[in-house]
Order: structure tokens, then C-alpha cells, then sequence
């Protein structure tokens, strides 16, 4: 049995991604060049995006649901975050964990009324509750230290940072803390693929009759993928909030919600290999630009119109051709019949 | 004259061939009958010709130039009207304006005149005029359909599946008003489930099998062989 | 021995409607519902697994309301049904496809492969995306038999198959009563199918039953002939 | 149709020769090894204060044509943060890591003060910041800003109206973000309370905020003697089209902070505005002194004709210039970061005629010189000096004042 | 408090999302794309404007050649991205708009960085009182157009031939091209209308509110919100909804404890009009067609 399960493709696929993932997230600060300073910074938080990422593509490219507000989500786990440790100082694995559970709260609740009707009105929604989530962040703010519900200190008092886990105190450990972090959490997702919400989100994701008609309660279905997503997301939140120990508002604006679609769908929504590019992206992308002197708004140009393309004409993304070019290497086969589409 | 021409047709759907290079000729002013079996590919070929499945090879004329490959409104800008079968129509439209859209090819003077002429010719849904179309019976909405094809003139009439849920009166009326139009000069493609009823309007007739022509025939001799037409069926049925 | 009972269905759609008042009786085996296009054949199976709302009128199968049961809790309530268009899960495995009809009607998962061998299909870790169209009918039939159904609704298996493939669905369908004691709705164009496979026949025509009783007797009678068939009795195929 | 040339200031003298002579003023390309220098500057995601770090490059560039320091010439580059503190962290954390970057000058961030200044501590890395905005800018270890920030900025305008007899009932309206809206609030509170002044108001609005009929209604119905506000210029002019919509101005003295003193400012809100104050926390843009010409001069040489001629493009400069007045007299080859940090750290006493107070750095865990403004008003479309420097009281100030007196950080 | 200032302003804010609600809603009847990015070819047009008034140009001049860029923007992009997205399901053409929304934004960011800019148009200056209220030209020509518009549109539809064609190809794009319609030619009308409705409403909206891009951009939020409560279909619901949405914003911001809520107010309203538009669409499955 054990044989067969290790047979499969997808199955060898994702263990070649896990020790892939691994052996990057572990080895990566020891490269020269990389360890320390901006370029492992960066990648640290590219690492973290790339979990809001997979949420994004797994909805999308799962079940074609269609999340605008994904940063927003970030946004509430990483303030949960900031909230839950100011209060109670527990150790951050904890904190990560009840933040993640309420972001999946808060995505189930946003994806309530709107996924009894078609994904357009999911789209719409979401954008709507991007635009409304930034403006509430912005009135409570982060929590920093201080009282109150909101937790935030100001008018003369400093904000309090949160220091990072014991495990990921300097940059170079942090990085393998949040690499690791983010290979597991994605091995979770592609294992839950490869099992039956994944198989069940595949048939709601072709048909919804035929889904039905097998017995699926397709609404139910959704909303566990909302959880597991938003869930994911949250942990991105919590490990931002740990990067820098303080957020701000203007880090989770509307259009960051926008443009962490449009690099996952660049990316690719069918793999996880998608989400990394995708987070790669999505915060690697202007770094560089600005590094090589490039003005950081072009980068809103450079992916929407990426967006145009993909959605026109490459379906599965960067992630995608790479694949393509990787079976075209090993093996020249026939091409399987492309998918018929709606 | 010849007013509609096919030679060769290869169509495929879905990227699988399922119509392998068939010849057929519509001469104006009279009625060609194609019939055949469920999934035989007439309307694979109506479609083919319409220009909405554009995945064909082989030629396609209308009055010696090429539509082949041409777009929907192209091809009726070349003067070929087409019903398609299921009793298509803007559903969330007026009767009327539903004929006023296809009238609007014609000169901005005759528009008004097309559409009420149309309404007079299917006196069952003038009634309805200013009804949404989709709140017409199956059979008010066919003769609706029949009506928006021909409401601008048309040279070529392609018709598939005409007395798809029509009352017997209604096709009996419509026999004498189709060889109506095709007297004024309209070459006709009729698809049409009634053999009966084909044989009755049709000069000549072609039987399509599993995308192939199994055979081509003048309707009269048809009529007095109806073992000949069975027989051309059946070959699709083994 | 099931006996199911549809009692004066009415669908409606905006104008439509597509059934009126249409009341039909299936007792087990393998049953034809028939008509021409647009008939409400369609209609009646969404009815039964829950895609449609009648708007009057009653289904009992072997005395359990079948309309008090949501839609997504008919295939474990014993339903299965196959479309018109197929819906096998082209990124999953056939296997999978199995597998997910399996786990949703609460089926053993072992049962999955007594499933695939019933209709016979060699190597079933294929995605549904590399099937043939006739392999990809015989997951939806083995997703109809995994488990224990109690009626299989199966609309147009048939379209589109060569008369070889014809023939060895048919005997698959043929099966079903006896290998599951599941009762099977048929609905076919293809009259040779239908014949072969039914014991007895409803037809409908503009949603209205207009005949129903064996088989041959009702695709004899020139009332259907005519409505359905498209025969008159001067030319006889 | 006549074409006005941005690049010089009306009201301005014209520059003279020696005005370009920076730092040595050898009139020689600096060609020895080059001395890292960057900075971290909020310049897109809605708000750009690039202005600043603009300068000081203007400035570098200008030193380099002038025998840079002592020979070798300033490499100077800045990362933009997009308005987003943890792209902060990062781009500290990359510089601080760079152990080629000697100092950062000229920075001008609108955010995350706070989690660069962890970084910098980390690397003995210091920073003379051209413009602070939040709070943790004015209280951190290795960051000293040259201008005054917020906080200070709107005291000057409510004392100075204090000063005027208009400021029997007064207005406040900020931006509440963090560290910055709110802080200044607070100060405006307390001093109000301390002074006996009738504060009737103290508003702070989301920076997203497009509807200002509800703040301008509210401070029609609360009718204060005076008003500031202490938002960024392109808000500002928005709440001002507002008022101007509804008529609002009444016999209100309408102001702002410094970050709306810009030589364009009067023109882009219109004649409605006539009379409309501003602080200016360095010397006017217009003014004919040492300093301030050098600005301008480098400033036409160096930058785009249409960088903006305001505070913060003067901050920048001036940060510029003190780092490379306090690098001439070290030993040239022996520049590192450390001897850098020493002799930053050491800055005291440092005059400019674009300041009001000398400036200092000094070792401590709050930096905040630049207390004593300028005011200006608008006549005709542009900005004229209404008052000369003045001290801004601030109550939560004793601190800094202190030690500015035990260890005579004013003197050199 | 005297909230008449408010209603006023907020019919005045609601009657712009409602005209370039109408804008979205006759591109997505007759091309099936819910345009995401209405919001930023409107940013855009305004921001031209303003620039070709600094360059010295007469503003009338000035405003007319902004709308035409809005008309041309939208219709290069039904240009260059139409066939392909006729191909695609409604999703995946909204979904192609909100990339061209980021490149727009970008490119607004990239050129007109942020700096204190606005748009004053001279109808703005003449206002007068109304009952307390302050109102001016600009504000009467924003109600006055939305209304003309929908009522312009509506008559359009209903005898125009371009009108006709574009409802037939709302009805039932493939009928339509078959009884002879030119599919690619309204198509690209739409576009260009709205477009230039985009236009229009970009202009009007940065005068009353802010000229700044992301701002302008985002405002498709509330006029997405409009669409929505017109039902994707009904054009008097959409100026109905607009409104609703202007002036709920606008009065919600009266209080100051709820007043930073404000912006929330059209995703409660559409979250409401979905829920309830849910209820009456209970779990009638369609069958897929593929
Ligand atoms: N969209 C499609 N994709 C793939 N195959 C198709 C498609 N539509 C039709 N076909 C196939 O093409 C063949 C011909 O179909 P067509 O509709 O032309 O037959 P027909 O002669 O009109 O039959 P009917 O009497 O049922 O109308 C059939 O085998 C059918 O299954
Ligand atoms: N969701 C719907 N909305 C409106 N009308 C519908 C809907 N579903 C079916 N109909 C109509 O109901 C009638 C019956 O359709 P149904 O699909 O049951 O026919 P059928 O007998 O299965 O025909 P076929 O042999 O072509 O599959 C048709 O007129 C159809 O147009
Ligand atoms: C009839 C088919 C071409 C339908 C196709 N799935 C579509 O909706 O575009
Ligand atoms: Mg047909
Ligand atoms: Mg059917």
C-alpha cells in the first residue's frame, strides 16, 4: 500500500518539495551572499508572503474562488499576534497558533454570505472587505504594549516591540525559524490536497452539481477552505508580526491585496512551487527593483499587466511552464488533452 | 443557381473530427432537406456553416465567395440566415425587439415594416409583442426563432430542427409559408426530424450517417421509396 | 424489490415548466424514461437528486420522503446519479473520483475497488484529465455502484459511444439491480439501448408523462411513435 | 505662455559663485576610495519624502566636485520603504550589515523609527536624519533628526498664535497614524491645558480619509480663534478645498505644520487662502544667508529642476552638511564606521543659519535639537516670514532641555 | 446637528458612484467584464486633466481630452484584451481588469507622485446656500449627470440601434452575432463609453473628493457596491444604490464615533443586498454546461 502511495506522482512530487524546502530554508543563510542583512531580510519576508500566497492559490486555483483580501487577513492575524503576546507573554508557537485559528474565524465569517452566491460576488466581497479592513486597521492600529482592548499605546508613551522566538533570535536563525515554519505549514496544505478535503475541493472546483450529486455539502467544503487558507494566512501574519516585533497600518493596504493576487496567479495557482514565486513576487520583486533603482511603482505596472497575461493566455503560471519544461526534460511525452473549461 | 456551397467539410468538436468532409449544395429557390440520425452531425454543419464552430477545414460558398471560417455576423452579412436549433432567443427580450435586432441589417426605412410583416406571418405570437421572449411557449419561441431568421431577407435559409415542439397545425402551416420564401428566390437548408414533413417541402435530400454522406436523392423519388431513406438511416444504427 | 413513486411533479422555471403535474411509478430493475428534447427528462432526475425544487408533488422511495432529504445528503441517503455531460474530476485520479463518492456517501473505502473492477477499468491511478470518454463513463458508473445505492439515475450514459462501448455499458447497467439491488433510471436516445436495457418505459413529452408501462408494448404504441420517435406509419424505419 | 522656472524661488537672491563651494570647495573631482553613506526615506505608497534624501545627494555630489573628504569622494544611496515599516527593518538591517556604510544621512522615513533604530543599535550604526516624522524618530539611540518633527511643529503654530492674542480657543486636526497624529495631539493637550487655552477641538483622521466635510462642519460648529494642521501637504490641501467648498474659512486663523511649507504651497490652494500660516522649522526658503543660498544654489546645480524647495529638501541638505563638516577634520584614511560614530556622536554646537538653535547629537536615548521655528505666512501666493525664531515650548521637553544645559551640548 | 450638508454631499458623492456604476454596468451587459478598473481610468483621466492644466491648457479643453483618454484607455484594453476574454468565464474577465486596475495605479504612482495637488473645477467656485447647506455647480452638474445618464442610457438602449445591439449581445452574445450583429463593434463601443463614463465620473469625483491615485482607484469599491445593489441588471436600482451609498457614507461620518467607519459602509450594504439576494436563490444547482 505504502508502495503504491509513494508511487504516485504528486506524492513523490511533494517529497521532493519538502526536502527541497527544507534543505533551502536550513542551508540558505550559510550561502555567501545571502546570509545576513538586506537579501536575507528580504527573503525572510518573501518566505512569510509566500503562505499568504498559498492561500490565495489554493482558493483560486482549488476551488475558483476568487480572495481580494488576503493581506487584510494577514493583517488580523498579525494583530491577534501582537494583541495575544502584549497581554499574556505566552511563547510565540503558542500565540502563532490561536492566531491562525482566529484568522480562520474571521475568514469563515467574510466568506459566510458571499460564497452562497457566484464567485463574482466572492470577488467583490472580498475587495470590499480589503478596503474595509484597512481602514479598521488603521483606526484600532497595532497593538503595542499598551491597554485597552486595542492594546495601543500612544500620545507620549513608546510602543513596546515584540521580540522574536527563542528559536529565531538573530537574522540568519530567524530565517531558518520562519523557513521551517513555512515548509511545514505548506506540507500540511499539500497534504490535505492529496487527501479527501483536497479530492472534495477538486470536484467542487469542476462542478458544482457534480459535486453535489456525489454527496459533497459544497457550501460546508468552501468554508473549511476558507478556514484552512485564512488559518495559513494568519500564521503569516504571526510571523511578520515577530519579524520586525511592531506592524503598521500601512503595510496592509487594499491594493497589497490586489497585487498578492496578481503574483500568485503569475505565479501559479495549481502548485505550491506558485505560491513560493508568488511571494517571491510579490515582496522580492520591488526589493530588487528598488535595489537596481527602479521606482517601486512600476511594479504595480510591471505585474499587472503580468496579471493580463496570465489570465489570458498561461493558465497555470511560472510555476506551471516550469513544470512543463522539467516533464519535457525528463520525458518527451504526448501532451494530455488540455482541460475543458466553462 | 447555387446559393450555398460545401465541399469537403471537416468539422471537429472538441478537438475530436465528428463531420469528415461532407458535399452538400443549396440552389436558390429551392428546399434541401439534410436529415439523419440523432448525432449524424447535422447540426455540427449548421453551426459550420453559421461560422459559431470555426474548427472546420474544407470550403464553404455563398454565391462563389468563401465564408468559411468568417464570423457569425459575417456570415450573415453575406446573406445566409440561420436558425439554430433549441428555439434560441433573447429570452429577456420583447417579442419585437427581438425581430427589431435582426432587422437591424436591413436600411433604417424598412426596419419597422420587416418586423411587423414577421409578426403578421406568425399571427400566434403578434399577440405577444411586447412580451420577454422567454415567457413564450417552446413552439411560440421556434416560430419566433424562424421569424428573427428571415426577418432581414435573407439568401440562404439554414433551419435546423423546425418543428422541434411544434404543433402538427402549426408545421402544416408553415410548409406552405417556407415554400413561400423559397419561391421568392431563398435557397433553403432544412433540418427536419418529420421525414414526412421534408420529403413534403424538399426538392432533394441528403442523409448524413455518423458525419458521412450515406445518401443523396431527389425528395420525389424519396416519397416513393421511403425503404431507401430507412435504409440510409439505419446504416448509422449498426 | 424498491418501488419508487413520483406523484404529481410540477417544476417550474420563470415560464417554463419543464414538468407539470407528472406522476410516474419505477419498480426495480433497470427502468427507461424517455422523450424528445426538452421533455423534462432531465428535469426529473434534478428533481430526484435535488437540483430542482418541484413546486408541487411528492417522491417516495419504499416509504422514505425523498424531497425532505438535502441535496448533498441524497447520495448518502442511498442516491447516485451520473449526467449528461460526465463529471469525472479531471485533476484527480480515477481512483480518487471513485474514492470521493465513496467517502461522501459514507461507503467503506475498500469498496472503491470492487467498484472499479465491476466496470472493469485497468489502471485506475489515470487523472480524469488522460481518460478516454468512454473510460471516463465507466468511473461515473463505477461511482454509481461504490457503496450500497438504492437508485441510480443515469442520463445518457450512451451518447456519444461507439456501438462496441454501447454494448459493454449495457451490460453493465444490466447488472446493477442484481449486484447492488439498486433500481436504475435510464435515460437514452439510443432506442437499441434503451430496449435492450428496460423492462419497462415512461415517456414524456412536453413534461407531461404521455405513456409508461413494458417496454416494447409502450415504443409500439403510434402515440409515442409519433410524439417521440418522429414516425409516421407511412415511413417506417 | 510663459513657462515659470521652478528651479529658482521668487523672492529668492540669486545665487552667487562661492555658493557651490561645498565642503573643501577645491573645485577638484574627488577620486580616492569612496565612503559608503546611505539612508532609508519614505518615497512611494502614498507619501513621498524623498525630498530630503534628494538633497543631501545633491549635496554629496556637490562635495565630490569639491575634493569630497579630503580626497575621497561620498557614495551615497537611499532605499525607499514605501511606507511600510517592515521594508524599514529590512532596508536598516541591510545597512547595517554592510560594514562598508559608515552613517546614514538624511533619512526621512514616515515610519518604523522604531524597529530601524533596534537595527542600528545592534551595529553601532548612526543616523543623521534629515526629516522625523513619528515619535520613536525623536526618541532612539542612534537616530537624531534635523528638523523638528510634528509634535514641535504644530506647538510652534498654537504658541505663536498664542503670542498673536489668537488662540483663545484652539483647533487641532492630525493623522492617525502611529507615533505621529497622535503624538503631536498629546502635546497640543498638554500644553493647551498647562496655558489655560481652550482646546475645542483635537481630531486625528485615517490617512485614507476623502471626505472632510465632517471635520470641516465640525470645526465651523466649534468656531476656534486658531487651527492647525498636521498632516502631510496633499491631505491638507485637500481639507482646505473642503473649507473652501463650504465657506469655511470665517474668521478662523487657519495653519499648518511645516510639512505644507513648500514654495508651491500658496499657489496650489488658491487666493481663497490668503493669510494661511505655516511653520517652517529651518530657515524660509527664501532667505538670504550662507546656508540657505548654498541650498538653493546646490539645489539648481545638483537636483531636478522640479524637486521640491521646501523644509524637508532643506533638512536633507543640512544633515548632509553636518556629516561632512564633522568627517573634514578627521584623518581621511581611517574612516570606518567607528571612528564615523564617534565623531557623530560628538557633534555639538553646530551652527547654521537655516537652524535657530545649534544642533547636537551626543549619546543619549532621545534626540530632538530642533526646537525653535520660524513662522510664515501667505501674501500673494507665496510664503513671507511672519516671525523670526522662537523657542517651542514643550512640556514634555525638560528632559532634552536639561541636558542640553549639563552637558552644553549648545556650545562646540 | 445640522445634517443637511451631509445628505447634500452625500447625494452629491452617491451620484457619481451611481454614474459610474452605470458606467460598469453597460460594459458588463453587453461584454460580460465587471470591470475592476473603472475606479483607475477614471484616476487616470483626472490626473490628466490636472496636468494638462498646469501645462496651461484651457480647462474645458483640458477636461474634454481627459474624458476621451478615459474612452481611449478602456477601449485599447477591450482592443488588445477582448478576443481573449470573450473567451474566458465572468470571473476570469473581472479578475483580467483588476490586473489592468494595478498597472493603471502603478503607472499613476510612478508618474504624479504624491504631492498636494487638486483639481478645481470653475463651477466649483459659484455655490450658494440651500437650507444651510452649501451647494455648488459642480454638485448640482454631478446629480444632473447621473440622472441624465441613466435616463440617456435607458432611452439609448431602447432606440438606438448601437443601443439595440447591445442588449441583444447582453441577451445572448452568440445569437447576436448570428442574426448579423456586429459583436466586436459594440463590444468596443461599450468599452469606449464606459470609459468615457469613467472619465467623467474620475474628473467629478477628484474635484469633490481627493486627486490622488490609489484613492481614485479604490473608489470602485462603493461603485461596485451600487452595481450590486442594482442587481448587475437594473440601471434606476443603480442610481438608487449609489445614492444610498453616498449618503449612508456621508452620514455615518456625521457621528464622530462611527465616523471612521464610513468607508466600511458599502461593503455593509452589499454584504446585505448579497445575503438577501441569496435567500431568495435557495440551492438550485444548475447542471454545468462545459
Ligand atoms: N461541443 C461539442 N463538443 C464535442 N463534441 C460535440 C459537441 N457538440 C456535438 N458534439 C458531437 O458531434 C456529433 C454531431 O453532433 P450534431 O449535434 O451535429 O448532431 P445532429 O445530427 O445535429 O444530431 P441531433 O439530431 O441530436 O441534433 C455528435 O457525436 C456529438 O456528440
Ligand atoms: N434551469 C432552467 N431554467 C429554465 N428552464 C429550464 C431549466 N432547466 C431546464 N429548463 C427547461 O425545461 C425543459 C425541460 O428540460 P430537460 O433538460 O428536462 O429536458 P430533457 O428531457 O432532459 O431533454 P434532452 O433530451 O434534450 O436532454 C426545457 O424546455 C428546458 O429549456
Ligand atoms: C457549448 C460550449 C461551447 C459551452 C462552453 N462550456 C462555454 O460556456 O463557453
Ligand atoms: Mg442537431
Ligand atoms: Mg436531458
Amino acid at each position: 500500500m505504502s508502495q503504491v502511495f509513494l508511487a504516485r506522482a504528486d506524492v513523490r512530487g511533494a517529497l521532493v518539495g519538502l526536502v527541497l524546502g527544507l534543505a533551502l530554508a536550513l542551508g540558505l543563510p550559510a550561502l555567501p551572499g545571502v546570509g545576513a542583512g538586506l537579501s536575507l531580510r528580504t527573503l525572510t519576508v518573501c518566505a512569510i508572503y509566500a503562505l499568504a500566497a498559498a492561500g490565495v492559490g489554493v482558493l483560486y486555483g482549488r476551488l475558483g474562488l476568487v480572495s481580494i483580501m488576503q493581506i487584510g487577513l494577514v493583517a488580523v492575524g498579525g494583530w491577534v499576534t501582537l494583541r495575544i503576546y502584549h497581554a499574556t507573554h505566552l511563547p510565540f508557537e503558542v500565540v502563532m497558533v490561536l492566531a491562525a485559528l482566529v484568522t480562520a474565524v474571521v475568514g469563515v465569517l467574510v466568506g459566510l454570505p458571499a460564497l452562497r452566491l457566484s464567485g463574482l460576488s466572492l470577488a467583490i466581497v472580498t475587495l470590499m472587505v480589503a478596503g474595509a479592513l484597512e481602514v479598521l486597521v488603521t483606526y484600532a492600529g497595532f497593538p503595542n504594549g499598551g491597554d485597552g482592548f486595542l492594546g495601543r499605546a500612544s500620545g507620549g508613551t513608546l510602543a513596546a516591540i515584540m521580540p522574536r522566538p527563542a528559536l529565531g533570535q538573530s537574522d540568519d536563525d530567524f530565517f531558518r525559524y520562519v523557513g521551517v515554519a513555512v515548509v511545514v505549514v505548506l506540507a500540511l496544505l499539500r497534504w490535505l490536497l492529496m487527501v479527501r478535503p483536497g479530492r472534495t475541493w477538486a470536484a467542487i472546483r469542476q462542478g458544482e452539481a457534480g459535486a453535489v450529486s456525489l454527496g459533497v455539502n459544497t457550501v460546508a467544503h468552501r468554508l473549511f477552505a476558507l478556514a484552512v487558507t485564512s488559518a495559513v494566512t494568519g500564521v503569516a501574519g504571526a510571523l511578520l508580526a515577530a519579524s520586525s516585533g511592531i506592524l503598521d497600518p500601512a503595510s496592509f493596504k487594499a491594493q497589497q491585496s490586489v497585487l498578492l493576487f496578481a503574483t500568485v496567479l503569475i505565479g501559479g495557482v495549481f502548485s505550491l512551487l506558485g505560491a513560493v514565486i508568488g511571494g517571491l513576487l510579490f515582496y522580492g520583486l520591488p526589493q530588487l527593483l528598488s535595489t537596481v533603482g527602479v521606482d517601486g511603482n512600476l511594479v504595480f505596472v510591471v505585474l499587472g499587466l503580468g496579471l493580463v497575461q496570465a489570465i489570458t493566455t498561461t493558465q497555470a503560471g511560472i510555476a506551471g511552464q516550469l513544470g512543463g519544461l522539467w516533464r519535457r526534460l525528463r520525458q518527451p511525452r504526448p501532451r494530455r488533452p488540455r482541460e475543458v473549461t466553462a | 443557381m447555387t446559393a450555398l456551397e460545401i465541399r469537403d467539410l471537416h468539422i471537429r468538436r472538441g478537438g475530436i473530427e465528428v463531420v469528415h468532409g461532407i458535399d452538400l449544395t443549396v440552389t436558390a429557390g429551392e428546399i434541401t432537406a439534410l436529415l439523419g440520425a440523432n448525432g449524424a452531425g447535422k447540426s455540427s454543419t449548421v453551426l459550420a456553416v453559421a461560422g459559431i464552430v470555426r474548427d472546420t477545414s474544407g470550403s464553404i460558398t455563398a454565391d462563389g465567395s468563401g465564408i468559411r471560417g468568417l464570423a457569425p455576423n459575417k456570415v450573415r452579412r453575406a446573406g445566409i440566415a440561420t436558425m439554430q436549433e433549441g428555439h434560441r432567443v433573447f429570452s429577456d427580450i420583447s417579442v419585437a425587439d427581438n425581430l427589431a435586432i435582426a432587422a437591424l441589417l436591413l436600411p433604417r426605412a424598412e426596419r419597422a415594416e420587416a418586423v411587423e410583416s414577421m409578426l403578421d406571418l406568425f399571427p400566434e405570437i403578434h399577440g405577444f409583442a411586447d412580451r420577454p421572449a422567454g415567457s413564450l411557449s417552446g413552439g411560440q419561441q421556434q416560430m419566433l426563432a424562424l421569424a428573427t431568421a428571415l426577418a432581414a431577407r435573407p439568401r440562404v435559409l439554414v433551419i435546423d430542427e423546425m418543428s422541434l415542439g411544434l404543433a402538427p397545425l402549426v408545421v402544416a402551416r408553415l410548409v406552405p409559408a417556407l415554400r413561400a420564401v423559397a419561391e421568392q428566390g431563398v435557397g433553403v437548408l432544412l433540418i427536419e426530424q418529420f421525414t414526412s414533413v421534408a420529403l413534403e417541402l424538399a426538392t432533394s435530400v441528403t442523409v448524413l450517417a455518423q458525419g458521412l454522406v450515406t445518401l443523396r436523392a431527389p425528395a420525389k423519388e424519396l416519397r416513393d421509396h421511403p425503404e431507401r431513406l430507412a435504409a440510409a438511416y439505419r446504416l448509422t444504427e449498426q | 424489490m424498491s418501488r419508487l413513486t413520483l406523484s404529481g411533479i410540477t417544476v417550474r422555471y420563470g415560464g417554463v415548466t419543464p414538468l407539470d403535474d407528472v406522476s410516474l411509478a419505477f419498480e426495480s430493475g433497470v427502468c427507461g424514461v424517455i422523450g424528445p428534447n426538452g421533455a423534462g427528462k432531465t428535469t426529473t432526475f434534478n428533481v430526484l437528486s435535488g437540483f430542482a425544487l418541484p413546486v408541487a408533488g411528492s417522491v417516495d422511495l419504499d416509504g422514505d420522503d425523498l424531497l425532505a432529504v438535502p441535496a448533498h445528503r441524497r447520495a448518502r441517503w442511498g442516491l447516485r446519479r451520473s449526467f449528461q455531460q460526465e463529471q469525472v474530476v479531471r485533476t484527480l485520479t480515477a481512483r480518487e473520483n471513485v474514492l470521493l463518492a465513496a467517502e461522501h456517501s459514507g461507503s467503506p473505502a475498500a469498496d472503491v475497488d470492487r467498484a472499479l473492477d465491476y466496470v472493469g477499468l485497468d489502471r485506475p491511478h489515470r487523472l480524469g484529465a488522460e481518460l478516454t470518454m468512454f473510460e471516463r463513463r465507466l468511473v461515473d458508473i463505477a461511482s454509481c455502484v461504490v457503496g450500497a445505492p438504492r437508485l441510480v439515475l443515469l442520463d445518457e450514459p450512451a451518447a456519444g459511444l461507439d456501438p462496441a462501448e454501447s454494448e459493454q455499458l449495457l451490460g453493465l447497467i444490466t447488472r446493477i439491480p442484481e449486484e447492488v439491488g439498486a433500481l436504475v433510471l435510464l435515460v437514452d436516445h439510443d432506442m437499441d439501448l434503451v430496449r435492450a436495457a428496460c423492462g419497462t418505459v415512461a415517456v414524456l413529452d412536453f413534461g407531461r408523462r404521455i405513456a409508461a408501462g413494458p417496454t416494447l408494448q409502450v415504443l409500439g404504441s403510434p402515440e409515442v411513435r409519433k410524439a417521440y420517435l418522429g414516425i409516421d406509419e407511412e415511413v417506417t424505419a | 505662455v510663459p513657462e515659470s522656472d521652478p528651479g529658482t524661488i521668487q523672492g529668492a537672491p540669486s545665487a552667487a559663485a562661492d555658493d557651490l563651494k561645498c565642503g573643501l570647495g577645491t573645485g577638484e573631482q574627488a577620486a580616492g576610495e569612496p565612503i559608503k553613506v546611505a539612508a532609508v526615506a519614505t518615497a512611494s505608497g502614498g507619501v513621498d519624502f524623498s525630498s530630503s534624501p534628494n538633497s543631501a545627494k545633491a549635496y554629496f555630489d556637490c562635495v565630490n566636485d569639491n575634493g569630497g573628504i579630503n580626497g575621497r569622494p561620498i557614495e551615497y544611496e537611499f532605499g525607499d520603504d514605501a511606507l511600510d515599516p517592515t521594508k524599514t527593518a529590512q532596508l536598516a538591517a541591510g545597512y547595517a550589515s554592510d560594514e562598508s556604510v559608515v552613517a546614514l544621512v538624511g533619512d526621512a522615513t514616515f515610519v518604523g523609527c522604531d524597529v530601524a533604530n533596534v537595527e542600528y543599535k545592534k551595529a553601532g550604526l548612526y543616523s543623521i536624519t534629515g526629516v522625523g516624522v513619528p515619535q520613536a524618530c525623536f526618541e532612539s539611540s542612534n537616530i537624531a533628526p534635523v528638523n523638528a518633527g510634528p509634535r514641535t511643529s504644530a506647538l510652534a503654530v498654537l504658541q505663536y498664535f498664542e503670542r498673536q492674542g489668537q488662540a483663545d480657543t484652539f483647533f487641532a486636526v492630525g493623522l492617525n497614524t502611529r507615533g505621529n497624529g497622535d503624538w503631536a495631539a498629546d502635546g497640543i493637550e498638554k500644553y493647551t491645558a498647562e496655558a489655560g487655552i481652550d482646546l475645542v477641538g483635537n481630531v486625528l483622521s485615517d490617512p485614507a480619509e476623502s471626505n472632510y466635510l465632517p471635520l470641516v462642519s465640525q470645526i465651523k460648529q466649534a468656531g476656534p480663534t486658531s487651527l492647525v494642521i498636521v498632516d502631510p501637504a496633499p491631505i491638507t490641501a485637500s481639507i482646505l478645498a473642503a473649507a473652501e467648498q463650504q465657506d469655511a474659512k470665517g474668521d478662523i486663523q487657519w495653519a499648518c505644520t511645516a510639512s505644507c511649507y513648500d514654495a508651491q504651497f500658496g499657489e496650489q490652494i488658491g487666493d481663497y487662502w490668503e493669510g494661511f500660516v505655516s511653520n517652517s522649522e529651518l530657515a524660509l526658503v527664501t532667505a538670504d544667508s550662507k546656508d540657505a543660498n548654498q541650498w538653493r544654489a546646490v539645489m539648481d546645480e545638483y537636483a531636478d529642476a522640479d524637486a521640491p524647495r521646501d523644509t524637508f529638501s532643506q533638512a536633507g541638505f543640512l544633515a548632509a552638511k553636518i556629516f561632512v563638516d564633522t568627517l573634514l577634520p578627521l584623518d581621511a584614511d581611517t574612516l570606518d564606521r567607528e571612528t564615523v560614530s564617534e565623531a557623530v556622536l560628538g557633534v555639538k554646537g553646530y551652527e547654521s543659519d537655516l537652524l535657530c538653535a545649534p544642533w547636537y547629537y551626543g549619546e543619549a536615548d532621545e534626540h530632538h535639537a530642533n526646537h525653535a521655528t520660524r513662522t510664515a505666512g501667505i501674501e500673494a501666493g507665496a510664503y513671507v516670514e511672519l516671525e523670526g525664531c522662537q523657542d517651542v515650548t514643550d512640556p514634555d521637553m525638560a528632559g532634552i532641555l536639561e541636558r542640553e544645559q549639563s552637558e552644553g551640548l549648545l556650545n562646540k | 446637528m445640522n445634517l443637511l450638508p451631509f445628505v447634500v454631499a452625500g447625494l452629491v458623492i452617491g451620484s457619481v458612484y451611481a454614474l459610474s456604476g452605470v458606467g460598469v454596468l453597460v460594459l458588463y451587459r453587453t461584454t460580460g467584464v465587471l470591470n475592476f478598473a473603472h475606479g483607475a481610468v477614471g484616476g487616470m483621466a483626472a490626473l490628466l486633466v490636472w496636468q494638462m492644466v498646469e501645462l496651461r491648457m484651457q480647462p474645458p479643453v483640458a477636461i474634454a481630452l481627459g474624458v476621451a483618454a478615459g474612452a481611449a484607455i478602456a477601449l485599447l484594453f477591450g482592443l488588445v484584451a477582448g478576443p481573449f476574454l470573450a473567451r474566458v468565464d465572468q470571473l476570469r474577465k473581472a479578475i483580467a481588469t483588476l490586473g489592468l486596475a494595478l498597472a493603471l495605479l502603478g503607472l499613476m504612482l510612478f508618474v504624479w507622485n504624491d504631492k498636494a495637488r487638486t483639481i478645481r473645477l470653475e463651477s466649483s467656485r459659484i455655490s450658494f446656500d440651500v437650507a444651510g447647506a452649501r451647494v455648488n455647480v459642480t454638485q448640482l452638474v454631478c446629480l444632473g449627470l447621473a440622472l441624465l445618464v441613466v435616463v440617456g442610457t435607458l432611452l439609448a438602449l431602447r432606440y438606438t440601434s448601437t443601443g439595440t445591439s447591445m442588449r441583444a449581445l447582453a441577451s445572448d452574445r452568440e445569437l447576436a452575432a448570428v442574426v448579423g450583429t456586429n459583436v466586436r463593434l459594440v463590444e468596443n463601443t461599450a468599452w469606449a463609453i464606459s470609459g468615457a463614463v469613467a472619465g467623467v465620473s474620475g474628473i467629478l469625483l477628484a474635484d469633490q473628493t481627493r486627486l490622488e491615485p490609489a484613492f481614485l482607484t479604490f473608489l470602485i469599491i462603493p461603485e461596485l457596491a451600487a452595481v450590486v445593489i442594482g442587481r448587475f441588471v437594473s440601471l434606476w436600482l443603480t442610481l438608487v444604490g449609489g445614492l444610498a451609498v453616498g449618503v449612508g457614507q456621508s452620514l455615518v461620518s456625521a457621528w464622530p464615533t462611527v465616523s471612521a467607519f464610513s468607508t466600511a459602509v458599502p461593503f455593509v450594504v452589499a454584504t446585505i443586498v448579497i445575503l438577501v439576494a441569496a435567500r431568495r436563490r435557495v440551492v438550485t444547482v444548475r447542471v454545468v454546461r462545459t
